[in-house]
């Protein structure tokens, strides 16, 4: 077995009595895509918070390329190669698509503390973004404000600058959350494009998506994976399905 | 120092801690559940003092223009309500701030043009003349004690009011979560413009308080704002117990630092400018206590909102 | 952008021939050389307020601070502009630097807040340099030199280097904000998560915006020192580091010529007033209210939807 | 009772519920099904006012309550039990349950605080304890609790118990089947099938802002291609 | 055109270079003053004062200065310098005024000074008088009709010294003014100064200073407490019993705040050159007519500025109306030949009056109002300290 890009290493979280992630352990391994789910409450966002710095486990390590970056600061995290997308659509609705996607050029190339120079006009920034951009199908919105995209436009907006850091693990946070039909569709086709360049820890509900897109699957229920594999070793689970139709009770 | 001088000096911070405590529990009331920063809160302890001051001198009775003056208080934060602060509860802090900066301007100008620019004089009730000797040479002030009593009375009355009646438990919910009360079936903005005329009566009983004790003058509320605001930020915004726990503390701070900073400025200079530096530093303490206590309790001393 | 600011472009020029075209009496000048110098302490103020999202209520310390620094130098027989602009710029901005370290830890009101803490201050420091006049306020020997020459006692040559100065500031702020530094101040207002997420923490980009604003403020400060020929404790005060704020949200926190029409409008507008009548606040009053509840965009957001 | 006709909401800019219509009779309880994402909790929203429709049509008790605010289409009779349970937290169970309790159904009041402590035994117990300091199965049952204290004529609760311990549900599938027992009209969202189709009268499935199926509990026991499709895994 | 030297200005010397011939715009026959009166903020109070002492003078001589209809125009300076140089600035050019009459407040008349004299215009203060502009500041283009505040003060000290006290209390607000009192009244007291307390401008609760003082027991306090600080202090003290500790002030108790303070105040005393009991003809007239047009007695501010009014009446006339030779006009204000309110008054070298200085106790009048009224005579025809170091002659 390869070694993991990103190893989650029994991370345990209490918010006063509740063990919210109660010793959650996962590897993501190079090249992959690998897909949490779970029933809302499982914990599956405290564990981004987790993996992203957000909140610091109460025990436990977050190894990322080799490297424990478990007391990292989110920036930190995202200048070792750790990008992320947000469940709640997360741009810049002032800027336009293109500004927002030169922003992350700019943090990931060269320094920010620069003063004169227009950042707008800046042709390698600018030229960088367009890429990332057209990555994810959105050149010729390039010029629109972030906040006048529809939905799924925001959606791989965020997508592009995600990609515009230039990370080695993109972890997507409900990227299909919210999105309309045809706009699920769209972007499932837009994520299976991107599975042959990139690892991939993708959280998300919508199982047919999940489905076609990953190479394995764990689920997250109370705080704990109760099954990690491939997706049709998941969806044959009967602790997975009791897990997620209360059968146990029936 | 003496210790009985210390003690002595302790009560008055505790009287003045007692004042500002009436003046910032309406404030952050209406901050901490409607999210609404009043600059205008002082006028409004401003206005009590006015109405008080003229309804006493039209009745002849300090009493009766103590209670004349309430409802004219709160008939006052309503109709302030109703014409300027309604329209801001949407808007952002910054807008809140200037909004009720013009709110300022108008009633400071127009409490000189009913009233005079000269202070107004409220004498102290029969009832509470004379005072009470807690050291040699110098009397502890009934009236002081009545107000320090009175203060406390509020206090407990507003406790009650908040913690055990229903109104204050809706208040209390609303300051954490105003959708989820409305969603129960409670008329959220109504309670709001309640809570904003109960906090303006507040502020209007602590006015007429301070009438007999400072001087009624226009612009009176400025000074009392700041500090009522050190207070409720200290405090941690929203929080009853928060405020009196800061007030009182802002109260000692003030006084204590204004007693012992002299003379501790003397460890390092000589005495004259130990007396000058000690003040300037004196009164600039409570502005110290709160950039430190914000920067490393940046919600306060008693945070409402978690997180 | 330049082609909506056609209006602060059209009152910068008025601003320019105004001397040449009869409003050249020292009551005009002083006039409008208060305008402009508020102008500027209020653009690094919309800099900091509608560019990097820092709402100050302390913005007149820096701006006093500057002052001070003037009238200290003064007191010590230093008048040279060589020698005061650097320190003045340099103390207002070390003590924005020291209080914004601070203060940017927290946000929203609580930093509204700290901010008014840090000015009032100032404000009581100023207050007791008793060798510098204290409350009563220092009236200088002399205005700044410039290598030597009175050329700031030049009435004109005053009028212009505040205009000058004005539109550089102007100009200044609005290159900061353009600039990959500026973008980054800019995306943080409206979204931190977000510049966190392209491996960006803010803190040190609103410190050193807020250490930038008060450096022009302090230059503000330098030239309020000598068109007046006075520093007081007053320039410090909470109320002015309000009606700079207001300046801001009358012109339209959103564009930066904004703040230029503001203290302009402001300015005119209270002297006007107070000229028509003695309780002219009454007016003035009501007036803020129904600006803050009414004029959204601010004069700025007016003239950009008339235009566009 | 409750009547939602080609129901369209969403939040800012994006449409959540592409015309969403059910009914929700006198006694009856029904529930709405779906994965997470599908536009369920949005429709609960819509119908108590937290968002605003963007089209479409909701009558309770034969009145139109669309685009009203949350405390008027309450204080007709709706009770709610809100997705993450949004107690009440430095609020003392006890100050929870009373703080907005009202009796909306007319008639003698059917619960009161006794009566509520006395169904939800471990409230009693915790009565002079904050919201906060609960558990997630207390916090639930106080949701309950609170919202039956107003007396509804509909009761509304989103997610009845989803991540709770397995002894608690047991417990709230217990009190919901009283409440049915007793008349109370019930909308229901939750995700554990076996209970549902003991406790309800009809489900609605909902996906993509849509509703894709409706039947009684009979008809969805017997459609296992519509579990297999809208609900499993 | 490049400036003349401010230093040398201020020094006295070269002033008369910078006073440019200004043209009046009035018609023949008419003169316009500028009042210079804060209006805004608790502390317009002393400012009405001031404005309707001038007023008050202005009628009494029949809306004329020395034959020439007086115009005034009301400067309200906001108690903000910058605000009110702008202003002066307006008067000056605008409205062409010939002489600024007024100033409650040092700071204010420090921001305005170098405009309004460097026009070449006469500043008449009618309050403010600080030490900067008495001794080696003094300048030929401004006079005042009140006294170097340093007076006021020593006037305390040597009545303190006068009365036997041994040990003296001092309380003071931290500020410029508020130093130059200690040292005013150091200056003629010999005894002991137990403490000095320095209390910020914007006190407003005493009780941790009171107790001070009752811990010290001291012979007499002496304090300086304008305004609101004043009302605030002189009623605190009373309530806390230390009335028994004679209160000697200055600009703490005055016809302003008496109304406010009530019968708190009585017994307390202060010091000025002026009390609205003296008895003459021209003070009688004035304070009568004052009380009945205002239902207020008096306070110095009013009584100066109507003296200010008296000044540039003799002035003008002893110029016939002539405003713009500015030496003859100088020396026609120098020679004071006008009756003051407080009778005997004469300008010194650096135009601050020679006078002499009361010690005054708060009294009630006939008609029941508080008044202070003079206690005794502490200084005969005082010449301020500065004046020696002005280089005018």
């Amino acid at each position: 077995m390869a070694e993991p890009l990103l190893r989650l290493d029994s991370l345990r979280k209490h918010y006063g009595g509740l063990a919210v992630t109660d010793g959650v352990s996962l590897d993501v391994l190079p090249g992959e895509i690998h897909a949490v789910i779970g029933p809302n409450g499982a914990g599956k966002t405290t564990l981004i918070h987790e993996i992203t710095g957000v909140v610091a486990p109460d025990e436990g390590r977050v190894v990322f390329a080799g490297q424990d970056v478990t007391r990292f600061s989110l920036p930190r995290r995202v200048r070792a190669g750790l990008a992320r997308t947000f469940q709640i659509t997360s741009v810049v609705a002032g800027f336009t698509a293109l500004a927002n996607v030169a922003l992350a050029v700019q943090a990931r190339s060269g320094s920010s503390f620069r003063f004169f120079r227009p950042a707008a006009t800046e042709r390698a920034l600018n030229e960088t973004a367009m890429q990332a951009l057209a990555e994810v199908g959105l050149a010729d919105r390039a010029g629109v404000p972030a906040g006048a995209l529809s939905h799924g436009e925001k959606r791989a907006l965020e997508l592009a600058i995600a990609l515009a850091t230039q990370p080695r693990l993109l972890l997507l946070d409900e990227p299909l959350a919210g999105a309309g039909p045809e706009e699920t569709e769209r972007l499932v086709a837009l994520l299976t494009r991107l599975k042959s360049a990139y690892t991939i820890l993708l959280v998300e509900h919508d199982m047919q998506a999940v489905f076609a897109l990953a190479d394995r699957v764990s689920v997250l229920v109370y705080g704990r994976v109760i099954a990690t594999g491939s997706v049709a070793e998941i969806r044959s689970s009967a602790k997975v399905r009791a897990a997620y139709l209360g059968e146990d009770e029936a | 120092m003496t210790t009985q001088l210390l003690l002595v000096q302790a009560l008055n911070g505790l009287q003045l801690g007692i004042l500002l405590f009436l003046v910032a529990a309406g404030l952050t009331l209406v901050f901490g559940v409607m999210d609404f920063i009043n600059l205008a809160h002082g006028v409004q302890y401003m206005l009590g003092a006015y109405l008080g001051a003229s309804l006493a001198a039209a009745t002849g009775s300090f009493w009766w223009g103590l209670v004349l003056a309430l409802p004219a208080a709160l008939a006052a934060g309503l109709v302030l309500e109703v014409l300027v602060f309604r329209h801001l509860y949407a808007r952002d802090h910054l807008a809140q701030v200037l909004a009720t900066f013009g709110v300022i301007l108008f009633l400071n100008e127009g409490v000189k043009v009913l009233w005079g620019a000269a202070p107004l004089q409220v004498a102290v009730p029969p009832l509470l003349e004379g005072g009470i000797e807690i050291m040699p040479g110098l009397q502890y002030p009934l009236y002081r004690v009545a107000v320090l009593a009175a203060g406390v009375v509020t206090a407990g009355g507003l406790w009650w009011l908040v913690e055990r009646t229903r109104a204050g438990m809706l208040v209390r919910a609303g300051a954490t979560n105003a959708a989820m009360v409305s969603a129960l079936g409670v008329d959220i903005n109504r309670l709001f413009t309640l809570v904003f005329a109960f906090g303006a009566m507040l502020a209007g009983f602590a006015g007429v308080l301070a009438g007999p004790i400072f001087s009624v003058e226009p612009g009176m509320g400025d000074n009392v704002l700041i500090l009522a605001f050190v207070v409720i930020v200290i405090g941690g915004i929203g929080s009853i117990r928060g405020a009196f726990v800061a007030a009182l503390l802002v109260g000692l701070i003030d006084i204590l630092g204004k007693s012992l900073m002299p003379d501790l400025m003397r460890l390092f200079l000589d005495a004259s400018a130990a007396r000058q530096a000690g003040a300037a530093l004196a009164s600039m303490l409570v502005y110290v206590a709160m950039a430190a206590i914000l920067a490393f309790r940046p919600a306060g001393l008693f945070p409402v909102r978690a997180g | 952008m330049l082609r909506e600011a056609w209006l602060p472009l059209v009152v910068l020029v008025a601003l320019g021939v105004a001397p040449l075209l009869g409003f050249g009496g020292s009551y005009e000048t002083t006039l409008m050389a208060r305008a402009m110098i508020l102008g500027m302490a209020a653009v690094s103020l919309s800099f900091l307020v509608g560019g990097a999202g820092l709402v100050s209520l302390g913005h007149a310390a820096s701006v006093g601070v500057g002052a001070y620094a003037v009238a200290i130098l003064d007191a010590h027989g230093v008048t040279e502009a060589t020698l005061v602009l650097p320190a003045a710029i340099g103390a207002a901005a070390l003590f924005s630097l020291l209080t914004g370290a601070i203060a940017i830890r927290t946000s929203g009101v609580h930093f509204i807040m700290i901010t008014l803490a840090f000015g009032q201050m100032a404000f009581f420091t100023a207050s007791s340099l008793a060798a510098y006049g204290g409350d009563d306020g220092y009236t200088l020997y002399s205005r700044t030199e410039l290598l030597g020459t009175r050329l700031l006692e030049n009435r004109l040559a005053f009028h212009y280097i505040c205009l000058g100065l004005l539109a550089a500031s102007w100009g200044g702020c609005a290159m900061l904000l353009a600039s990959r530094f500026g973008r980054v101040l800019r995306a943080a207002r409206e979204n931190p998560q977000r510049v966190e997420a392209v491996g960006l923490a803010p803190y040190p980009f609103r410190l050193l915006g807020y250490m930038l604003a008060g450096a022009m403020g302090g230059l503000a400060g330098v030239l309020l020192a000598n068109a007046t020929e006075f520093v007081s404790p007053a320039t410090l005060s909470w109320q002015r580091s309000g009606e700079l704020l207001f300046m801001v949200i009358l012109g339209g926190a959103g564009r930066l010529w904004g703040a230029i029409l503001g203290a302009l409008a402001f300015v005119l507008l209270e002297t006007w007033l107070a000229q028509q009548m003695l309780h002219w606040k009454l007016v003035f009053g009501p007036l803020l209210v129904l600006a803050v509840i009414f004029l959204r965009g601010g004069l700025s957001g007016l003239v950009a939807r008339h235009h566009g | 009772m409750l009547e939602v006709e080609s129901l369209v909401a969403g939040y800012g800019g994006s449409r959540v519920l592409h015309g969403i219509s059910f009914a929700v009779g006198a006694g009856e309880v029904v529930t709405l099904l779906g994965r997470n994402g599908m536009g369920k909790t949005t429709t609960v929203r819509a119908i108590m006012g937290l968002v605003t429709p963007i089209a479409g049509r909701i009558a309770f008790a034969g009145a139109e309550i669309t685009g009203l605010p949350p405390y008027r289409i309450a204080q007709r009779g709706v009770g709610l039990v809100p997705e993450g349970r949004q107690v009440f937290p430095t609020l003392t169970v006890e100050e929870n349950l009373v703080a907005t309790a009202a009796n909306r159904a007319g008639g003698a009041p059917r619960w009161t605080l006794p009566q509520v402590l006395a169904l939800f035994p471990r409230l009693a117990e915790r009565r002079r304890n904050l919201g906060a300091r609960l558990s997630g199965g207390e916090q639930q049952m106080l949701a309950i609790g609170r919202a039956l204290m107003t007396n509804p004529r509909l009761l509304i609760l989103d997610e009845a118990t989803e991540g709770l311990a397995p002894i608690i549900r047991a417990e709230i599938w217990a009190v919901l089947a009283r409440l049915r027992a007793e008349g109370q009209a019930i909308l229901l969202i939750d995700k554990n099938l076996a209970a549902i189709l003991r406790l309800a009268d009809r489900h609605v499935v909902i996906e993509k802002g849509q509703v894709v199926w409706t039947g009684t509990s009979e008809a969805l026991s017997a459609a296992p291609e519509v579990r297999d499709t809208y609900l499993h895994v | 055109m490049i400036g003349i030297g401010r230093r040398g200005l201020l020094g006295g010397t070269t002033a008369l270079l910078a006073a440019p011939a200004i043209l009046h715009a009035q018609p023949a026959g008419a003169v316009k003053i500028g009042v210079v009166a804060v209006q805004t903020g608790p502390q317009a109070a002393l400012g009405n004062q001031l404005k309707e002492g001038f007023a008050l003078g202005l009628k009494h001589l029949d809306g004329k200065l020395g034959g020439l209809t007086a115009e005034t125009v009301l400067i309200d300076d906001e108690l903000k310098p910058d605000v009110a140089v702008t202003k002066v600035r307006a008067a000056l050019e605008r409205d062409k005024v010939d002489f600024i009459v007024g100033v409650v407040f040092s700071n204010i008349l420090q921001a305005i000074m170098r405009p309004v004299t460097e026009s070449g215009t006469f500043l008449i203060s009618t309050n403010a008088g600080p030490s900067t502009f008495a001794g080696r500041g003094c300048n030929p283009f401004f006079f005042t009709t009140s006294y170097n505040n340093d007076q006021v003060h020593s006037v305390m000290g040597q009545a303190a010294q006068d009365n036997g006290y041994r040990r003296v209390f001092v309380m003071v607000p931290n500020y410029q003014a508020g130093r130059d009192a200690v040292a005013g009244f150091k200056s003629k007291f010999r005894g002991e100064v137990v403490d000095e307390v320095y209390v910020p401008l914007t006190q407003l609760d005493f009780s941790a200073e009171l107790a001070k003082i009752a811990a010290a027991r001291p012979d007499a306090i002496f304090t300086f407490m304008p305004g609101g600080l004043g009302v605030n202090l002189v009623r605190q003290y009373r309530q806390a019993g230390l009335a028994g500790i004679p209160f000697l002030s200055t600009f703490t108790v005055d016809e302003a705040t008496l109304p406010a303070q009530g019968d708190a105040a009585l017994g307390f005393y202060s010091a000025a050159s002026w009390a609205p009991n003296m008895d003459n003809p021209q003070n009688t007239r004035f304070v009568n007519d004052y009380v009945a047009a205002h239902n207020a007695v008096p306070a110095t501010y009013a009584a100066q500025a109507y003296d200010a009014a008296m000044l540039l009446d003799s002035a003008i006339r002893r110029v016939n109306g002539n405003l713009a030779g500015k030496d003859a006009l100088r020396a026609a204000i120098r020679a004071a030949d006008f009756r003051s309110v407080r009778g005997p008054f004469a300008f010194g070298v650096n135009h601050y009056p020679v006078q002499d200085f009361w010690l005054l106790k708060v009294g009630r009048r006939a008609d029941g109002k508080l008044e202070t009224q003079t206690d005794r005579k502490v200084f005969t025809n005082a010449v301020d300290p500065w004046a020696a170091e002005c280089r005018m002659r």
